[in-house]
C-alpha cells in the first residue's frame, strides 16, 4: 500500500512541478490552479474507491483526474491546447475530464459540480448500482448556497455520495475566518449527515475512514457521508509561482505542512531502492506525456463548430 | 384519430406518460410535480403510475435540483425538470447557462446532457413582476441549448416527445394561457422535430411571426385584417433554437412586410433577432417593412387597466400592421369582435 | 397589552376574511394567500418592534404589513388595482410596501428577501443606528441556497436582525417532512445563532422573547437571533377557500389549531364590553377601507410607463 | 490636464475613490476587493482609505451578496458590488432580473435602488466557456436596469461616477483587455451620463459600432480599410441600456452601411437589438445593408488555435466590411500590420 500510495503522490507532485517549469515557456495557454500541497486528499479517497466509482471536482483538479486514474498523456495535451487531449483542446486545465476513468468533470464557477455529483448518486441511487460519488470542493465552496440545497436533497434521498472538502483555509487570498465564523463540520452535521474532520493532510487515516465508509454507502441505505480534509496549498492560487510575497499568509503557515508533507513520510516507508525504481518509472511516464503533447497536432480550425450540439 | 381533441395540459400529460412508458431512463420532477394540483394536472396520474422515485417533488432549491438534472443526465438518464413559472429559472441560470449549455462542447464531445426543462410564463389576473416573465431570449442567446415554445396542443405533445427524445438540454416553455385551449391530438407517439416552422394562416400581403401565446392574438389580428382586405400570413416559429428563419424569410420574400409579436420584451429578444436576421438575409431587397411588437418596456403591473395595456393583443396587432402596410400615416383600430375571443386550434398536420 | 393583541388580532383576521368574502366578485384580480390562522407570529413580532425597526416579508403578506402598521387604505385599494394603493396598483397582493411603518416589502420570489433585509441590517450598522431588522419567511424559503449564504453573512457580521421563519409545516401542499430532513433550529444554530421554537401560535411568549432579543440586538454587537415559529394555514395556499378537500392534510391537524387560536384566547382575557368595541372600531375601520379602495380611481393609462427608472 | 493618462484601472481606482471620498453612502464590497491583487488594482488602496466597513470582501454567496447590496441601497446607501467575472452573475440573475430591475416599478416608484454592480468580461490565455462571457444583452432586455461597457479609461471614470450617481441600479461591464490600454484622463469627477454615444472616427462609406473591447478592434479596421480607400464612420455605443441609438441611425443614414461588432454572441444580443432598431428608423430608405459580428455561436474553447477563431479581430472585420461595402462577391483580407496590435486612446472629449 505504502509503495502505491507514494508512487501516486510522487506523480501527482512532479507532474505539477513539470507544469510549473514549462508554463513560462507560454505553452501551456489555460489558467493553471496547481495542487501542490493538497495531493494526500485525492490520493487517499481515489483509492479507496473503485474504478467504477465516479467523481467529481474543480478547477484545481490535476490531482483529483490523476488519482481517479486519468490519462496522464490527455491531460498534459489539454493543458497544450491539442486535439490529442482529454477534451479536445476545447477546456484546458480547469475541464479537467476523463469518463473512462471515472473522473467525471470540474468547472471553474466554485460549487458548482456539487449538485451534478448529487444527481449522479441520484441516478445510481435510481438504477439500484452500487457505486458511489465522491464530490470534491474547497472551503470556499462551503459558502456558496448551492452547497446546503445539495446537502438537503442528498440526505433527504439518503443518496450514497462521499462530500470531500479540501480545506486550506484560503479562498484565493482570503483566510477562511473572514468569510466564515463557525465549523463547516457542524453546518453539515446539521443536515444529519455524519462529518469527520481529518487533520494535516493525514492520508493514511483518510484512506481508512473512507474505505470504511464506503462500503456502507454502496448499499444504498446510509446515505451521505461528509470529510473535511485539512490541507495546504503551497503555491500561488493560480499560476506555477510562490505567493508569500502578497502577504497574505507567512512562511511559517507554510512551514508546518512542509514538515508534515505525506509524500516524505511515506516515501520513508518504502525502501530506497524501491522508492528510486518507482520515481524512474513516473519520471519517464512524465517525460514521454509531455512529448506525446508537445507531438500532438493543435485541433484543425474546423473543430470551432463542433460539438455545440450533440447529433448536429 | 385527427377530430381526438385535447387540452395542452392533457398533450404535456400523454407526452410525458408515453415516453415515461417507453423509457424508463425518463425521470420527472419539480417542485409540486407530484401534489394534489400536478402543476395544473399536466403531471396528473404519473406518481402514481411511475412511483415515487421516477416522479418526485423537490424541496424548493432550484439551483441544486437543477444541477441535480445535469449530474442525472451525466449518468444517463433523462431528466424532466418543471418550475410551474418561468421567473423562478432565473435561480438556476447558473447551472443552465455555465454547465448545461457548455458541457458538451467544453468537454470535446464526451458527455452530452439529455434533459428537458419545462417552464410556466403567468398571465393576466394580477400575475405581475415576478410571475409573468418570458426569458426564452436569454437561452436563445447561449449556444448549447435548444428552447421551444408550442401553442397548440399537437405541437406542445409532438414538442416534447421530441425535446426528451433529444441528446441536448432543451428549454421547454409553456404559456399558462394556452393550457386549456383544446385541439386535435393523435394518438401514439410522434415528433414535432427541432427547427421546423410552421404556416398557421397563408396570405400575401404580410407576416405575421407570433411566438408562445401571441401566435393566438396574431391568428386574432389576422381575422382583423380580413376586415381591411389586408390578407396576413401567420407563422408559428415554434422552435426558437433551432431557429427556421428560411421560412420566415420566404413568407417575407412574398409579403415584404414583416411583424413580430413577442410574449416578451422586444430588447435583445426573439423579435429583435427574428427581424435582424430577416433583414440580413433580404438586404438585396429593398422595401421591406418590419414591426416588433411585445410586452411594453416596464415591469409588468398587476393592476387590470395598466396590464392590458402591456400585452399586445388582436386588435393592437392588427391596428399596427394596417399602418405598417398602409402607410404610417394611416390608421385603423376594429372593433372587438367576441367570437374572436376564444379560438379553438384547427391542426394543421 | 391584551386589548393591543386582541385588537390587531382582530383586524388582521377579519380584513382577510372580507379579502375572501369579497374575491368571488372579481374585484380583487390579484392572487391572493391569506395568514389566516398565521396572525398571532406577524402580531407578536411587530408588537416588540418600534415604529423605525424595519421588516421584510413574503407574499403572504397581509398580516405582516398590518401588523407593523401600513395602511389599511392603501393595502385594500392596492388589492384592487386602485392608484390610491400602496404600490399605485402596480404591485398587488404579493408586493404589499409601506415604508413610512418600516414595511420594506414582499417578493413572490421565495426566499429572495432574505438577503435584502440582510443588507439593510448591514446599513444600520454601518450607521451606528438603532433599529433592527426584522425578516420574514416561511418553512419552505429556508430550502433556499440564499438562506444560508444570508445567515453565514448576518452571523459573521453580528448584524441587528431578526430571522422570523413561520413554520406553518407545508411547501404549497407539500409537508416539510418530504423537503428537509432535520430540525431547522439545527441547521440555523450550525452558524452560531442563537435559535428558538416558539409552538403553537404562543403569541405571548413569541412576544416576550422578541422584545427581550431585540433590546441586545440595538446594541449592533449581539448578532442575528432565529426564531422558529410554528403556525398553521387555515385557508388554501393561494385564494380566499379551504382546501381539505385536496387530501394533502387533514381536518383534523387543524382542529388543533382552531382550539389554541390566539385570538380566541387572548379575546377572552378582554372584558367583553370592551372587546365589542373593540371589534366594533375595527369593523368601521375595515368597511371604511373598502369603500375606499372602491371608490378610489384605477391608475391613468400613461402610469404604464411610469417608474421604471427614478428620474427618467 | 489633457496631458494626463492613466491605464482604464487606474480610472475605475480614482473613481471610485473620488466618489467615496465625496458621498459616504458609497460602499464598495465583492469577493476579493480588500486582497492584495485589489481587483487588478481596481480597488488599490481603498480598503486601508475607508476601512473594512466601507470597503470589505465577502463569502462566496453571489446571489445573497446581492441582494445585500439592494437592501443596503434600500436604506439609503450607494453600494458597488464587484465580480471578478461576469460569467458569475448567472448567480445572481434572481436578485438582479427579479428583485433589482423591478423594486422601483412595481412598488409605485416608493423606493428606488441606486446600485452598481461591476463585472468583468475574460478573454484569452485559455478562459475558456466560463470565464469569457459577456451577457450585457440579458440586462438590456429586463426594464429597470441601465447598462454601460466603456471602452477608455476617461469613459471608464466618467462611467462609473456617473453610474454612482445614478439612482437606479447599473450594470457595469468592464472587459479585461482594456485593463492595461492607457489614455487622457482629467482629474476631478466629471460624469459621461447615459444615454450618449460618442464618435470615435468620421467617415462616410460605413458605420461601425464596436461593443466594449470590440471598439478597439474596430478601430483597428478601420485603420486597414483606409487601404483600401473605405472610410469607416466609428461609433462606441458607451451606453447599451439607455441606448443611443439617434447617433447611430444618423451615422447610417449617412454611411448606408452598419456593421455591429459585439463582444458577446450574435443571437438576441446587442448587436441584434441595434441592427432591429436602425433598420426599424430607417426603413423608408431602402437600400441599407447591415452585417453583425461577435462571438461565433460556440461555446469559448481554450485551445489558442479555435480562440483566435471564436473572436472578431481588426482584420476579420475589415474583411467583412469590405464584402459589405463592395458587394458580396468582393473578397479581400488585410495583411497583419503589427503597429495596429496596440493602439493608445487618444480621447476625444
Ligand atoms: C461562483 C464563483 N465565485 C467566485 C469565483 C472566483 N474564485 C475562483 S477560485 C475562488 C476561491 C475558491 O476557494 P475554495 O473553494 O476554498 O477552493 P481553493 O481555490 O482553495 O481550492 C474564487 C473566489 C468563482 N470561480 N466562482
Ligand atoms: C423560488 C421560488 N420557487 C417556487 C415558488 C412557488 N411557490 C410559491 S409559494 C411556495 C411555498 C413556499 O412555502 P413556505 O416558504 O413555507 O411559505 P408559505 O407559503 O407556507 O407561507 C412555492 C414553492 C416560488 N414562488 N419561488
Ligand atoms: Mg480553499
Ligand atoms: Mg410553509
Amino acid at each position: 500500500m505504502h509503495e502505491t500510495f507514494y508512487r501516486s503522490l510522487y506523480r501527482v507532485r512532479r507532474v505539477e512541478e513539470e507544469v510549473a517549469r514549462i508554463y513560462p515557456t507560454d505553452q501551456i495557454k489555460s489558467p493553471t490552479h496547481l495542487s501542490i500541497g493538497q495531493e494526500a486528499i485525492s490520493v487517499g479517497v481515489c483509492a479507496a474507491l473503485r474504478p467504477d466509482d465516479v467523481v467529481f471536482g474543480t478547477y484545481r483538479g490535476h490531482a483529483l483526474y490523476l488519482a481517479k486514474g486519468g490519462s496522464l498523456n490527455q491531460m498534459i495535451a489539454e493543458l497544450y491546447g491539442k486535439v490529442t487531449g482529454c477534451a479536445r483542446g476545447k477546456g484546458g486545465s480547469m475541464h479537467l475530464i476523463d469518463t473512462a476513468a471515472g473522473m467525471m468533470g470540474t468547472s471553474a464557477v466554485v460549487g458548482t459540480t456539487i449538485p451534478n455529483a448529487v444527481g449522479y448518486a441520484y441516478a445510481l441511487k435510481y438504477r439500484r448500482q452500487d457505486q458511489v460519488v465522491a464530490s470534491f470542493f474547497g472551503d470556499g465552496a462551503t459558502e456558496e448556497g448551492v452547497f446546503h440545497e445539495s446537502l438537503n436533497f442528498a440526505a433527504l434521498k439518503k443518496l450514497p455520495i462521499l462530500f470531500i472538502c479540501e480545506n486550506n483555509r484560503y479562498a484565493i487570498h482570503t483566510h477562511q475566518s473572514q468569510r466564515q465564523c463557525s465549523e463547516i463540520c457542524d453546518r453539515v452535521r446539521a443536515y444529519g449527515i455524519p462529518a469527520e474532520r481529518i487533520e494535516q493532510n493525514d492520508l493514511l487515516h483518510l484512506y481508512e475512514r473512507v474505505s470504511a465508509t464506503v462500503t456502507a454507502l454502496r448499499s444504498g441505505e446510509s446515505g451521505p457521508v461528509f470529510f473535511e480534509c485539512m490541507t495546504y496549498r503551497w503555491r500561488e492560487h493560480v499560476g506555477p509561482g510562490n505567493d508569500f510575497h502578497l502577504g497574505y499568509r507567512s512562511q511559517e503557515e507554510l512551514q508546518t505542512w512542509l514538515e508534515h508533507d505525506p509524500m516524505l513520510k511515506i516515501g520513508k516507508e518504502v525502501e530506497d531502492d524501491r522508492r528510486s525504481q518507482i520515481e524512474a518509472e513516473v519520471e519517464a511516464e512524465i517525460a514521454e506525456a509531455f512529448a506525446f503533447a508537445e507531438g500532438s497536432p493543435f485541433p484543425d480550425r474546423s473543430e470551432l463548430f463542433a460539438h455545440v450540439y450533440k447529433g448536429a | 384519430m385527427l377530430d381526438r381533441t385535447l387540452s395542452f395540459v392533457d398533450a404535456i400529460q400523454e407526452a410525458t406518460d408515453l415516453e415515461m412508458e417507453r423509457d424508463d431512463r425518463v425521470l420527472l420532477f419539480g417542485l409540486d410535480v407530484d401534489d394534489p394540483k400536478a402543476i395544473l394536472g399536466t403531471t396528473r396520474g404519473l406518481p402514481e403510475k411511475y412511483g415515487p422515485e421516477r416522479v418526485f417533488g423537490t424541496p424548493l432549491s432550484e439551483d441544486a435540483m437543477t444541477g441535480g438534472a445535469i449530474g442525472m443526465a451525466l449518468a444517463g438518464l433523462r431528466p424532466i425538470h418543471v418550475h410551474i413559472r418561468m421567473d423562478f429559472l432565473m435561480l438556476a441560470m447558473n447551472q443552465l447557462v455555465n454547465v448545461a449549455a457548455k458541457s458538451h462542447y467544453m468537454y470535446g464531445g464526451l458527455v452530452h446532457l439529455p434533459l428537458v426543462v419545462r417552464s410556466i410564463i403567468g398571465k393576466s389576473w394580477g400575475q405581475g413582476a415576478q410571475h409573468s416573465q418570458a426569458f426564452y431570449s436569454f437561452f436563445m442567446h447561449v449556444p448549447g441549448l435548444k428552447v421551444v415554445a408550442p401553442t397548440t396542443p399537437y405541437d406542445a405533445k409532438g414538442c416534447l416527445i421530441a425535446a426528451i427524445r433529444d441528446d441536448n438540454p432543451v428549454m421547454f416553455v409553456e404559456h399558462r394561457i394556452l393550457y386549456y385551449q383544446k385541439g386535435p391530438v393523435p394518438e401514439g407517439d410522434y415528433e414535432v422535430t427541432p427547427g421546423k416552422a410552421r404556416i398557421t394562416a397563408e396570405g400575401e400581403d404580410v407576416t405575421l411571426v407570433g411566438i408562445s401565446y401571441m401566435q393566438i392574438e396574431c391568428l386574432r389580428a389576422q381575422r382583423y385584417l380580413e376586415e381591411v382586405g389586408i390578407r396576413s400570413e401567420v407563422i408559428d416559429p415554434i422552435w426558437l433554437s433551432p431557429l427556421d428563419i428560411e421560412t420566415i424569410a420566404n413568407s417575407v420574400r412574398k409579403t415584404r412586410h414583416l411583424c413580430v409579436v413577442d410574449n416578451g420584451w422586444t430588447t435583445c429578444g426573439a423579435s429583435a433577432e427574428i427581424v435582424a436576421q430577416v433583414l440580413e438575409q433580404l438586404q438585396d431587397e429593398p422595401g421591406i417593412k418590419v414591426k416588433r411588437m411585445g410586452f411594453a418596456s416596464v415591469t409588468c403591473p398587476t393592476t387590470p387597466v395598466l396590464e392590458t395595456e402591456f400585452y399586445p393583443n388582436g386588435q393592437t396587432i392588427a391596428s399596427a400592421v394596417f399602418s405598417l402596410v398602409r402607410g404610417k400615416d394611416k390608421t385603423w383600430m376594429p372593433e372587438l369582435r367576441p367570437e374572436l375571443k376564444d379560438i379553438e386550434f384547427k391542426g394543421p398536420f
